[in-house]
């Protein structure tokens, strides 16, 4: 019987929830972004896991399992788009993508 | 179709001809239609007049349809004449009559002859139904009616700026005297519940509430209405304070000048007052305010006409005057004199212009006196004629006028609601009205001819006979107007008795009224020494500043300009540009900063949009903590 | 079924107009001003007719609303398609029948680009307001409401001036956003009519009998207050008006003023008055004072503008200021009043119109100094421009007098200090006129115009008969428009 | 009792690990060593799983986020040579005024998730009874069946999506 | 719960289940086939005729369930992520509608590149699978793989012409902001569970009304995080940042998905979800609501005042429009439901009517005059005078931008008169006058459009489509019957909203 409260585990995950976020924000680097993104669906992980052995129930697990899916599509489906920026600008830095604005 | 129906149908007949045939009209068909039908009005009106005085009847009406109806009342279509209407009508035809024919021959050149004519037809027509008017709304529209033909006549020679000017200024003026009116119509029909003459007449004696002065009112309903009223007439009648129209209204041309603005229209407020005048015995103190408005008119135009140099304009201010004495005797009570006095001014006021008229036409339109001068010799039966009309005007023993303004000035004294001051002021009136007319006869018939050129010679202008002719019938007329006694005392309502502060009248008035003229016929006869022998030393008008000033008619002009018109169109220049549109705008220009405003935030960045994700989160979050 | 007739017999012959705008058919060109003008008149005869013989027929002569037609609609709301006439409907739709002719009348030679689709566009207005003096279905009440002001914006923004587009989008916003407001007013009325009698309702009648606490009512009573005033236009929210008056077409223009303006006029009797009689005389104090500060507003604006349409378009704010007081001061003299003044104003103004119009077409400017002397080279028309002008600034025998002294003797009994204010009105009103007339036909003159085709006589002498007729025996409408108000 | 204790240890060790891995993560210069750290944010955090009693879900975190979806990106980075940021060598200055609103705005968003998450005192406490891959599979082929399938549509979509993006232009086929 | 619970729970899936489940597995079963299709031939003709022919079964197949009597009131729990429910049927035919649409118009920007697009209508597809769980789903788990489904493949599409100028740009903001959005969404789903212990919708309705007030602000922060995401979604002002940019750079069909698809679908389930789990109760929530809708209604409207470009310009409008929509979330009480779906339903309807007509005439003149050019961007300046030259497609264009306005005679105007409706009966009067506001600046844009098309064209284009053009001779066909459609649902919205009840 451990005694780490429901809300430490949700403060952790929000934790690394902001990190990523910030990440996100913060680097110019598309790569960077992309791991910042799977920073933050971990730290989801992290609650929906937590949430889930509180209420002594699975449901937690496989929701875990489903965002390992979506992470995995979306780091695909980001990593090819990578590619091509590559290929396009010869540079990572998200801020040439800025043509479209008013 | 009665025969007083018919009255104004003949001139509303030519009236319409000579509208949509206009210009291609020849000059006789033209003056023949419309002097025809003036002939025939005169005529019927005369018929009128004569049937009313010999039969029985006091009144004879013509109901012609039900026009609408303001709640219960029903306002008619209908004429209804009595005496006082029949006085009106004699005067407004038969002047008319012979103001038309005058007015034939000294228009005939103008381009716009039918035009002119067919203006004079349709005034006669609005004079006729409002002096005719059963109702006050059908007298509002006779008295609408001539306020509009006084202004298109005015302009009509509509291409110099100052007659469209001075057209303008004669109809707003007048205007505000009838918005005036009109809103005594409003009160009498709310407090009366009528708004035909002889019941507003009858209920104002017997409607209690009428007069009765309700508590946290200062004044009854009859105080407002008679001042509302008063205000109508004030406005028509060029009396204090709308006055300033009548002076410029002498940009018309001349026989406008004697049959609008000597005769007929301007003495409209007069017949105004005298028709209700049940309303305005309910209440003494207007009754005595009318008194002194007509005292001080009379004196401030008599002192106005010594300064003029325009012949014109000197006879436009002693109109004002004239009409002060019948505004005078209205307050004075002295109805029928007032009436009296309105019909012999309509003659030899007619008589005077048409005589101006006819010297002015000879003098190639020269107005001005001081380019007269020793006219007696060359145009000796105008100069007779004036003189007849000077008689007139200052009540010589004899002539009509004296026979009016004897009646009014001897009814003053003992009325109480005038007095001995508005006698005396009477008394001074007819001392400058004479000092006036003497400078006026002497600066344009005595001396020596200041007009360079030769004058038009008389027999140049064509039908000359006819134009004396009809000079020659108001000579007459106002010779012997004076003789047939108008008594119109049956018509009037007498005071209630309750005012009897009347003062006994002392023996040596008569005496002094009668002198007065002599009196300033002698003081002029020395004092205008130099206007009247043949001397070489120049006559001029004199410039100091008073005598300017009085020739601006005492100012009232530019007092009224920088009270009223320079603020009205200050206001409206300065919010040309409609001030709610402008602040309703506002919110366009509000709404066009935000988008600028925001479209700022769609600068295309990914960074800052996931930044702003977070943002409004952030936002978000604090909307639901707190 | 008459009415149905009438209102979708106009849109049918505007699309047919529209369509066989100059097409030839067997060797015949088709012309749309033609045709339209043959659809208005026979419609227009034909509801006359119709309506005659209604009166004889049936037993209360449209004193109070007939029932035309009522066909259940949108069934899921309870709303119906439903028309109905009395009185007051009858003498607009007369008005709006007559003015319709006029207006093809005055387009007869000004449009000559895309006349069809012109044409289709007036015919769907007349429509649309014939409609809304008809609805008595709230929405289908709100649906012509709105309808009607597609086409009269298309016309705007086509065929107007050199400023249309604005003037017509702020035309438009004004009155949408405004008759937003009166849509949730409709909304709320029917879902009080639910909580009251447990179903939906939107017609007219079933609301009559409504009683809504008057907190409540002076909240609805506003939201149709507002789009009304809007529509009327009262001062503050007038400004749409002069802009489009001034851009539209010379019948935009005759439209706007003569009927668009009385569908206002006619909400506020119908809806405002008649609906919440309680609170909007709680309000009336608030309405009358804004109705005199229309009256002298607007005079006040119309002489201080130098553009022919602008200033008449001031000028009618002024007037339909005596058409809100009047209604607002609940009393029949003064209905009565608001009546003839609607009518008549609709006739001076819409003359006024054209006559600018005429002008337009003959100088090419709307400017007053651009004009001058007139009357020099245009007698008639100076003749026909004095008389209009003498009936806007109600020279008694025309109508317009009879209709503001109506109004403001009603009115008297009931405000009389605000009375006194509007009669100052009558002042400004001849300032303005007398300036509109001067400047135009007297002073020296500038350039010779060719006097008045008989086309253009036609126009001018008809609304002049009318004034005067209206003028001398207003009886005409009075008679009629008697039932409404009592 | 010690060694709960020491369970609770772990815990709170594991967690400051991968907190500060992670940071390492969003700051660091180096990409591969981003890599790394992110690596050993996500095996501390599968120690988390494993000491919430959810030893599947810590398997699965080692083995395919771990073990497949980094290699994906380690792919990535050696096959197109991404190694350096080459957006980071700009002024520090301007490094600096680039980070502070941010990270300003994330201490803003996690002081009001504390916040919140603090004064909801939520009662429940973390019991370390395991719920073992049994259940899990009963659940997921169970209920969830249906989310699986749908799940496999979603790898299909990431898969064409992906595809198209990478590959060349022009490959064959008829129109 | 024990083990023996799920397997009682796994073993029932009745044929009941089955057939109401059909629409969704014979899309997904049209997925499988295609991929076979491509492996055995690519063909593009083939793949876009199959892929109409699938929707075109599964749009029938839905609206012949609709009208059957299968569905009992409350709809049919399919295992505990999804239920079947009456709307869910009208949504997914109208998103199978658009999805149709936009299958049949993509044709015509495909067909001036030199590739095969095969993968192009497959993602299509999956994206209309995405939608059509979303519409279905009853649990939290198969509205995150639905959402997810959705976007993935949308990021697919929307940079599909990935040589094109904005294409990466435009999939990289999609993909970026679109995951970061989810993960909030799963943050907020994930608060949600860690409270209640359930995640599917319509059990948790109980744990969130009597849970304490503490608890109350703990979950309402996690519905917070969750709509977030959805907001992103449905691009509710301040979560739309990326919409312009994303609607301008897409391929103009895929706009059209985005536009209406992806929008519907989440609209409709954002709707199940509330009204499931009784949001409306959470005055937080209401409060949230009435913050964004405000804010979605000004923002939209006022951005989308000085825009010349017309994707830009819808993008904005739209952002407004589901501004107004969230009217129908604020409701009083349980009873209004079901008018509540009513209004949203039929609004939305008339939302995608509009966009469909507008977004083809856009597709058909991006072909007509940018044929040669490279960037496909179109600007207001080229309807000009349109009106006068090519009336059916100025006429439609007209209708379907009066229809946005709100104005009568079309749909859009039913649909804002259901909206006021239902804020009346809610007694919102904040939303109310936001609306009227709102719908007054948007006749700002609104107009200016009609005028351009209405302006009288001093060098009068007459231009002639080539003959060789398949497409253009049909869409004067398709584009009647829009117009047709769009008079007659909004002279008669009856016919229509007699249907969705």
């Amino acid at each position: 019987m451990t005694e780490i409260p429901l809300t430490h585990i949700l403060i952790l995950s929000s934790l690394l929830f902001i990190i990523g976020f910030v990440g996100v924000v913060v680097r110019r680097n598309t790569l960077f972004m992309l791991m910042s993104l799977e920073v933050m669906l971990n730290a989801v992980g992290v609650a929906f896991i937590g949430a889930g052995s509180v209420w002594q129930e699975a449901d937690g697990q496989i929701m875990f399992i489903l965002i390992l899916t979506l992470a995995a599509a979306e780091v695909a489906v980001g990593l090819a788009l990578l590619i091509r920026m590559q290929r396009r600008y010869r540079t990572l830095d998200i801020d040439v993508l800025n043509q479209m604005k008013g | 179709m009665s025969l007083l129906a018919s009255l104004p149908l003949y001139p509303l007949l030519s009236f319409l001809i000579l509208v949509s045939y206009g210009k291609r009209l020849s000059w006789g068909v033209a003056s023949w239609i419309s002097v025809g039908s003036m002939a025939a009005a005169a005529l019927c009106s005369i018929f009128l007049v004569n049937q009313l005085s010999t039969s029985d009847t006091t009144v004879i009406t013509a109901y012609m349809w039900q026009w609408f109806s303001v709640g219960s009342a029903k306002v008619n279509i209908s004429f209804y004449l009595d005496a006082l209407s029949a006085v009106m009508i004699l005067v407004v035809t038969g002047v008319g009559f012979l103001i038309h024919l005058f007015a034939a021959i000294y228009m005939k050149s103008d381009e716009n002859f039918s035009r002119f004519m067919a203006y004079m037809n349709l005034f006669i027509v609005a004079m006729l139904v409002l002096v005719l008017a059963d109702n006050l709304v059908l007298l509002y529209l006779g008295w609408e009616g001539v306020g509009l033909c006084s202004f298109l006549l005015i302009g009509f020679w509509y291409k110099e700026k100052s007659n469209v000017l001075a057209a303008r200024k004669a109809f707003i003026i007048t205007r505000i005297g009838d918005t005036a009116m009109a809103i005594g119509l409003f009160l009498l029909f709310k407090s009366l519940a009528s708004l035909n003459i002889a019941d507003i007449n009858q209920l104002a004696q017997t409607t209690e509430s009428f007069t009765l002065i309700s508590m946290n009112a200062t004044h009854s309903d009859a105080y407002w209405a008679a001042l509302l009223l008063l205000g109508g007439a004030v406005g028509k009648s060029a009396q204090l304070p709308l006055q300033t129209w009548l002076p410029d209204a002498m940009a018309g041309p001349t026989p406008i000048s004697a049959l609008i603005h000597a005769a007929t229209m301007v003495t409209a407020g007069v017949y105004l007052i005298a028709r209700m005048n049940g309303v305005f015995l309910m209440t003494p103190e207007v009754m005595n305010y009318v008194a002194w408005l007509g005292g001080i008119t009379l004196l401030l135009a008599g002192v106005a006409a010594l300064a003029q140099n325009d012949i014109k304009r000197v006879l436009a201010y002693s109109t004002m005057s004239q009409i002060g004495y019948m505004m005078l005797a209205l307050g004075a009570g002295a109805w029928s004199a007032g009436v009296f006095h309105l019909m012999t001014h309509a003659f030899f006021k007619a008589l005077l212009f048409l005589t101006a008229g006819a010297v002015i036409l000879a003098l190639h339109h020269q107005q001005d006196l001081f380019k007269m001068g020793g006219l007696l010799k060359k145009l000796p039966v105008e100069a007779t004629l004036f003189l007849i009309g000077l008689a007139c005007l200052i009540a010589l023993p004899g002539t009509s006028g004296f026979f009016s303004k004897e009646a009014i000035i001897a009814s003053l004294w003992s009325s109480p609601t005038a007095g001995p001051s508005l006698w005396w002021c009477a008394i001074l009136g007819a001392l400058l009205t004479s000092i006036y007319s003497c400078r006026l006869f002497f600066l344009a018939f005595l001396g020596k001819s200041r007009f360079p050129e030769t004058l038009v010679p008389s027999d140049h202008i064509e039908n000359n006979k006819l134009l004396r002719g009809a000079l020659f019938i108001l000579a007459l007329l106002s010779l012997l107007g004076g003789l047939v006694t108008v008594d119109l005392s049956s018509l009037f309502l007498s005071y209630k008795q309750s005012i009897a502060n009347s003062y006994e009248s002392p023996s040596w008035l008569h005496v002094t009224a009668i002198a007065t003229p002599f009196v300033g016929i002698i003081f002029s006869w020395f004092y205008y020494k130099n206007y009247r022998v043949i001397s070489d030393e120049s006559v001029v008008a004199s410039q100091s500043t008073f005598v300017v000033f009085c020739r601006n008619g005492l100012g009232f002009d530019t007092l009224y300009g920088a009270l009223l018109i320079k603020p009205y169109c200050f206001v409206a220049r300065l919010n040309r540009k409609d001030l709610f549109d402008q602040t309703l705008m506002l919110t366009a220009w509000y709404v066009r900063i935000w988008r600028d405003v925001l479209s700022v935030s769609q600068n295309g960045s990914l960074r800052w949009f996931a930044a702003a994700f977070g943002l409004s989160m952030v936002g978000l979050i604090c909307v639901v903590i707190l | 079924m008459m009415l149905t007739i009438v209102i979708f017999g106009l849109l049918l012959s505007g699309s047919v107009a529209w369509l066989t705008d100059n097409k030839t058919f067997a060797g015949v060109k088709f012309q749309a001003k033609w045709l339209s003008l043959c659809a208005v008149l026979t419609l227009g005869s034909y509801f006359l007719l119709s309506i005659f013989s209604h009166a004889q027929s049936s037993v209360q002569n449209f004193s109070q609303l007939q029932l035309f037609e009522r066909v259940p609609w949108i069934s899921s709301l309870n709303i119906d398609y439903a028309l109905a006439l009395d009185q007051l409907s009858i003498t607009l739709i007369v008005l709006t029948f007559f003015l319709a002719v006029i207006c093809i009348l005055v387009s007869w030679q000004e449009i000559q680009e895309k006349a069809g689709f012109y044409y289709f566009n007036l015919l769907a207005t007349f429509a649309g307001i014939i409609g809304v003096f008809s609805a008595v279905d709230m929405f289908l009440f709100f649906f012509f409401w709105e309808v009607m002001l597609i086409p009269m914006t298309a016309i705007i923004a086509i065929w107007g001036h050199e400023n249309r587009y604005f003037a017509a989008i702020k035309f438009f916003i004004f009155t949408q956003v405004s008759s937003l407001l009166m849509l949730v007013a409709i909304i709320t009325m029917a879902y009080i009519h639910q909580q009251q009698t447990g179903l939906l309702s939107f017609y007219y009648q079933d609301w009559l009998s409504l009683d809504i606490k008057i907190g409540i009512a002076q909240y609805l009573m506003l939201g149709f207050f507002i789009a009304f005033a809007v529509k009327l236009p009262s001062v503050p929210v007038h400004s749409w008006l002069p802009d489009a008056h001034t851009q539209a077409p010379t019948a935009g223009s005759v439209l706007l003023a003569g009927v668009l303006l009385k569908t206002g006029a006619y909400g506020l009797i119908r809806f405002v008055i008649f609906l919440f009689p309680q609170a909007s005389e709680n309000f009336a104090p608030i309405a009358a004072t804004l109705a005199v500060l229309s009256i002298l507003y607007g005079a006040k604006m119309a002489f201080a503008q130098s553009d022919f349409k602008r200033l008449v378009a001031y000028s009618s704010i002024s007037h339909m200021g005596f058409v809100m007081l009047a209604i607002f001061s609940f009393n029949e003299i003064a209905y009565q009043g608001a009546i003839v003044t609607m009518v008549a104003h609709g006739l001076s103004s819409a003359a006024l119109f054209s006559l600018a119009g005429m002008i337009y077409h003959r100088i090419h400017s709307r400017s007053l100094n651009d004009m001058g002397g007139f009357w020099q080279s245009a007698p008639r028309m100076g003749g026909f421009g004095l008389a209009f002008a003498a009936a806007a600034f109600g020279l008694p025998g025309l109508a317009n007098f009879v209709g503001e002294f109506l109004s403001l003797v009603g009115a008297f009994q009931v405000f009389p200090i605000m009375v006194i204010f509007a009669a100052l009105g009558l002042i400004g009103s001849a300032i303005y006129g007398m300036v509109l007339f001067q400047k135009t036909f007297q002073g020296m003159p500038l350039k010779p115009v060719q006097d008045l085709s008989i086309r253009e006589i036609c126009i001018c002498s008809s609304l002049l008969g009318l004034l005067i007729i209206l003028g001398l025996y207003p009886n005409i409408i009075l008679h009629h428009s008697f039932g409404v108000l009592t | 009792m010690s060694s709960f204790a020491s369970i609770e240890g772990l815990f709170y060790l594991a967690a400051t690990i991968a907190i500060v891995a992670s940071l390492k993560v969003v700051t660091g210069k180096n990409t591969v060593h981003a890599l790394l750290y992110l690596v050993i944010s996500l095996l501390a955090v599968a120690v988390c799983f494993y000491l919430m009693g959810a030893p599947f879900a810590a398997g699965l975190e080692v083995i395919v986020y771990a073990g497949a979806i980094l290699v994906l990106f380690v792919f990535a980075i050696m096959m197109f040579g991404l190694g350096i940021d080459e957006t980071q060598n700009a002024p520090q200055s301007r490094e600096l005024s680039l980070w502070i609103g941010p990270v300003l705005l994330g201490v803003l968003l996690l002081l009001e998730l504390i916040f919140v998450i603090d004064n909801s005192e939520l009662a429940l406490q973390l019991n370390s009874q395991v719920v073992g891959s049994k259940q899990v599979g009963m659940l997921l082929y169970g209920p969830y069946l249906l989310a699986v399938e749908i799940s496999s549509f979603l790898l299909l979509a990431g898969l064409v999506a992906g595809y198209h993006y990478a590959k060349p232009e022009h490959r064959g086929g008829r129109l | 719960m024990t083990p023996i619970d799920n397997i009682v729970e796994v073993t029932v899936f009745t044929t009941e289940m089955f057939i109401v489940l059909s629409p969704i597995l014979l899309l997904s079963f049209g997925i499988v086939l295609s991929l076979l299709l491509i492996a055995w031939q690519r063909s593009q003709k083939m793949i876009a005729v199959f892929s109409q022919a699938i929707l075109t079964f599964t749009l029938l197949l839905s609206l012949h369930l609709l009208s059957g009597s299968l569905l009992t009131g409350d709809g049919v729990q399919i295992t505990t992520l999804l239920k079947v429910d009456h709307f869910s049927y009208i949504s997914l035919s109208l998103i199978c509608l658009s999805a149709l649409a936009v299958v049949g118009l993509s044709g015509q920007v495909l067909k001036s590149e030199i590739e095969v697009h095969d993968e192009y209508y497959l993602l299509i597809l999956l994206v209309t699978l995405g939608a059509s769980i979303l519409v279905v789903s009853d649990h939290f788990a198969s509205l995150f793989l639905g959402f997810e489904l959705l976007s993935i493949s949308l990021v697919g599409l929307v940079g599909y012409f990935r040589e094109q100028k904005y294409a990466v740009e435009t999939g990289f903001k999609y993909l970026i902001l679109s995951a970061s959005a989810s993960s909030f969404m799963l943050l907020g789903i994930a608060f949600i569970y860690s409270q209640t212990g359930n995640l599917s919708f319509a059990v948790n309705s109980a744990a969130v009304s009597w849970s304490p007030n503490s608890l109350q602000l703990f979950n309402s922060i996690g519905i917070l995080l969750f709509f977030s995401g959805i907001a992103f979604k449905l691009s509710l002002a301040p979560f739309h940042f990326w919409t312009p940019d994303v609607y301008q750079g897409a391929p103009t069909p895929i706009t059209l998905l985005m536009a209406t698809v992806s929008k519907v679908a989440m609209f409709t389930v954002l709707m199940k979800c509330c009204f499931a789990q009784g949001y409306f109760n959470n005055e937080h929530f209401v409060d949230v609501i009435l913050v964004i809708a405000l804010l979605s209604m000004f923002i939209g409207n006022t951005l989308a005042l000085k825009q010349q470009n017309i994707k830009r310009l819808m993008a904005y409008s739209s952002i407004a429009h589901f501004g107004y929509l969230l009217i129908v979330l604020v409701i009083s009480s349980e009873q209004n439901i079901d008018f509540a779906w009513r209004s949203a339903l039929f609004y939305l309807s008339a939302y995608i009517l509009a966009n469909v007509s507008i977004f083809t005439i856009v597709i058909l003149h991006e072909n007509r005059i940018l044929q040669n050019s490279a960037e496909r961007e179109i600007s207001i300046g080229d309807w000009q005078s349109m009106f006068w030259y090519r009336r059916t497609e100025a006429v439609l264009l007209m209708l379907s931008i009066l229809s946005l306005a709100g104005i009568p005679l079309t749909m859009g105007f039913i649909g804002k008169f259901y909206l006021l409706n239902q804020a009346v009966i809610s007694q919102s009067w904040w939303l109310i006058s936001g609306l009227v506001i709102g719908s007054g600046i948007g006749l700002a844009y609104y107009l200016p459009l009609i005028f351009t098309m209405l302006k009288s064209s001093e060098n009068s284009i007459v231009e002639n489509e080539s003959p060789s053009d398949t497409f253009v001779k049909s869409p004067p066909l398709f584009i009647t019957i829009l117009i047709i459609i769009s008079f007659y649902f909004g002279i008669f919205p009856d016919s229509l909203s007699q249907y969705i009840m």
